[in-house]
């Protein structure tokens, strides 16, 4: 395992401005709500500055010089975004609103055209509702049925049970490459293989594994492929599908619009080509110049030394949280897990726990996490978590075991 | 101590006086924060002179909704329910006697809004969004 | 009629950098392309840039310092717009991606759960793609029925027709408040009036009429309105969908995932109230934000004021433009017109026209605008088109016209 | 005079020497832009040595898509069959002997992707896009 010296952590800390905010005077704001959405360095930030100042204009349709340059370079992103999850093609890159849209865009355009009342989705207990809610009201709509990945008392999927499924012959399987709550890494290689061996399509939430893990669609033979730009360094207002290219050629549109389309009469349109097919009206320009920026501030560090980072980090604050009597921490172990830890305290709710740790200046985050079955499976309401990227330190952590001491002392 | 912690709420939170369910009561009522997940459920018993005789809740939550919650079922006893139709967000900060921002505020209005659902026997009096607001 | 006098326009004109730019050593650029997406005041820009370097956060779920500003601040600006196009409460707002989504939420929800075989929505010939593509999909899907307002020559809405098309008991009448080719501004109150005494609901696309004429929602009785934060000094990656209250609680959510739920079960969800119903996932907070602030400096300047600029532009741009030999000018006269000119120029196509007026700095569009249709009934593929916004002046109009002559000389 | 409308362009678009149709023909094939709405439709003559004979053409859009047209009608009379699949995007820009930015890459392209389209019999060879990146 790599240590935090293959990255300089002070450089990368001077990058991001926000990291020297205090959240009162003298109390300097200690990040660790990265599960929830990321800090942005100045260089996504002033990519996008740049891009409102001196180059902005619609794209696709213009000839003028700003036009044309926005163009460029909203294509240009889409292709480095291609190559950062080793796609095959740029345009097997769908921009979306969020990983959520990107979930919908799926359930409602290839779900809809392959899915008929009995048909069987294979999802897991440990999903967060983005890939979870939309399956459902398509089984409500359609009539699918809806099967889970058990998950296990020790915070990982049940793989035993994974066969059974199958056997159920399920159109699609769609899971999480990393739980959100748990941290648990899920064996994506082997549920895609098994998946496509039972002839059914492979979805992966890549929210929180894009981020955090190097991520190769072409090696894991990833169908489809969600995440969202706000959680890796980049704005909000924009989100990632990946799918094959055949797919995506396959799938009816998802929205109709300017942009989307070859011809329109009064009473009948024709569709674009992919990727424009699912990219109705003028898109998140801005953005995604942004999430280019971004995708290469996280090239410049390397996805192999930032995994390696988040792990160590991950590896310590289990082990100094494991230390604080009253807390128990949910999900697996460190072999199975990265980025986050969500833990509750006894005698106090995680609510509280969270808000008294604001005060000492540390940012985490309490509540369901857009997760609630897997909170119902460990019969919590709540956790508290806290969440883990590049630019924290082990001296974060210190002082959120230590703020955990004062709620302590406050629910004793 | 922190302010937003007083021992007053701590003490609730730890030791609530009124918890429980009532059988039979005249009015029952639930409601959750959706933020959150916190969870209230409120037992009243009104007599023919529309006076709350008795009331209990149980629930699930932070030491803010549950203290309020508790709070506000010692303040409701004995009143009649013309009077509980005009708590506001006010009387529930008062019950408290502290700021909250404006996440915790709706943690502190829950009880409120599962009472005034209860009362008046309407799923959705006001949301709490509004009642934050209000 | 008020004229430019009421607005400063040099103190406005140096708030937009890209004012600044020029397409080539010694070329400023003359930005006449606003129709496709505005530029953006550093009131703006500044106030993304503050929100990531120091206030980032995600909303809603949070407790910390961050999350609760910024949620407020998101809220916030959510009754700012609502104030802005006089909403009767905030949770009318609802934030999607662009008013392309809007409409396409609308035709998703509103009109899978209201819409039958045969039920007629009425829209109009002039309309965008964006108001047109979704209910020819729901026309596929379902078998309702399109009738159109037609155009008259003279290039408004010919309202002798409406009656006759009111009679066919239309579920909704769409159409937009002001055209993105002719500059047409239509006549909203006639027309809600109208469509409510026949029963039906009206829907109005004022993704060019929100950024350039005052708007209230409530005088006008309007159901649903949608725009786009792009065209009016906001950020991409950002639309508003208002909706009356009870239409939006009575409708069907449209995609599924976190924020827009109560409760979720593996097997069942419960919807959250509006507007989060509508908003599933990690909305466009930045963007949001950033939207306040164009709605905070569109005021400041007065939308009276700048209604008023942008039609004594337009006026201008007519009139020079009527002195060019082989120009066509396309839609009504100044009556009923503004903020932009839509022409073409005899022996040369519009594509042309605009990239050799690009070569003077001069950007405008060329093409069908995302409005064939309309363009088919002037039987041209394509037109050159200028618009205008309260940053520009007369003396770039002047530019246009005096490089208009330049490509004359080209395609002489 | 400005060097993207060099007089050869000017000239084949105001006088372009290959426009029409063939009737009959053994290949007719037409597309467009959908970004600019361009439109071209190309009908060949090819003879039993798989030789084209003929090429015409017929359009609607800018001057450089119609002038590319044009001059790519020109290049293919009597040029192997074989040899028009080999042709590529650097041909065309060959012919019209200019530089061109990514948008109007794609007008100049517009008539070879129709040849292609006609000449393997297929609707889509490849896509504006993929042409112009190619
Ligand atoms: C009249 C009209 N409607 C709808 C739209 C669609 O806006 P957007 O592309 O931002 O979704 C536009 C802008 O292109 C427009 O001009
Ligand atoms: C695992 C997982 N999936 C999906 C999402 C949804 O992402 P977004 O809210 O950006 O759509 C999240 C983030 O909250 C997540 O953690």
């Amino acid at each position: 395992m790599a240590d935090t010296h293959t990255m300089d952590i002070k450089r990368i800390r001077a990058d991001f401005p926000v990291l020297d905010v205090e959240v009162k005077p003298g109390v300097k704001l200690v990040y660790l709500d990265s599960g929830a959405t990321s800090q942005k360095p100045v260089q996504v930030i002033e990519r996008m500055n740049q891009y409102y100042r001196a180059e902005n204009a619609n794209i696709h349709r213009g000839v003028h010089k700003l036009a044309e340059q926005a163009t460029e370079d909203y294509e240009g992103a889409r292709g480095k975004i291609a190559k950062f999850i080793n796609a095959a093609k740029s345009k097997e890159i769908v921009f979306t609103r969020n990983a959520t849209e990107s979930v919908n865009l799926v359930a409602h355009t290839w779900g809809r055209s392959n899915l008929q009342a009995g048909d069987v989705v294979v999802l897991t207990e440990m999903e967060h509702h983005a890939n979870l809610v939309p399956w459902q009201m398509l089984a409500n709509e359609r009539g699918i049925r809806l099967e889970f990945i058990p998950v296990t008392e020790g915070g990982v999927l049940d793989m035993s049970a994974l066969p059974g499924l199958l056997e159920l012959k399920p159109k699609l399987v769609s899971f999480t490459a990393m739980s959100n709550v748990l941290g648990t890494i899920t064996p994506v290689a082997e549920i895609v293989k098994a998946a496509h061996a039972a002839g059914a399509l492979a979805m992966v939430d890549g929210a929180q594994s894009v981020p955090h893990l190097p991520t190769d669609v072409q090696a894991l033979d990833i169908d489809f492929l969600v995440f969202s730009s706000h959680k890796m360094l980049g704005p909000t207002g924009l989100g990632v599908l990946y799918g094959k290219e055949a797919l995506l050629e396959a799938m009816p549109p998802f929205m109709g619009g300017g942009d989307m389309i070859k011809r329109v009469k009064l009473r009948e349109f024709s569709t674009a080509g992919v990727p424009h097919k699912f990219e109705a009206g003028t898109p998140a320009i801005a953005e995604v110049i942004g999430l280019g920026a971004a995708v290469d501030y996280l090239n410049e560090i390397g996805m192999e030394a930032i995994a390696a980072h988040d792990r160590e980090l991950t590896a310590y604050a289990l082990e100094r949280l494991e230390e604080v009597p009253g807390v128990w921490i949910f999900g697996p172990g460190i072999e199975h897990k990265s980025s986050n830890a969500s833990f509750t305290l006894k005698g106090a709710h995680p609510h509280d726990v969270a808000e008294i740790l604001n005060r000492h200046g540390v940012a985490t985050r309490a509540g369901h996490h857009c997760a609630m079955p897997v909170h119902e499976k460990f019969g919590v309401p709540a956790t508290t978590r806290a969440s883990f990227y590049l630019y924290n330190t082990k001296e974060e952590i210190d002082t959120l075991v230590e703020a955990l001491y004062q709620v302590k002392e406050i629910f004793k | 101590m922190d302010d937003l912690y007083r021992e007053l709420i701590i003490d609730r939170y730890q030791n609530p006086r009124f918890s429980g369910t009532l059988d039979p009561h005249t009015h029952s009522y639930e409601d959750d924060n959706p933020v959150c997940g916190d969870h209230i459920r409120i037992d009243l018993r009104v007599d023919d002179k529309d006076v709350v005789t008795e009331a209990k809740f149980t629930g699930e939550g932070c030491s803010i909704s549950q203290a309020s919650a508790d709070l506000l079922m010692e303040k409701i006893t004995g009143m009649p329910v013309a009077e509980v139709r005009t708590l506001a967000k006010q009387d529930i900060l008062d019950l408290l006697g502290i700021e909250l921002g404006p996440v915790r505020l709706k943690c502190a209005l829950l009880s409120l809004k599962v009472l005034k659902g209860g009362v008046y026997g309407l799923d959705e009096v006001m949301s709490l969004d509004e009642l934050a607001e209000s």
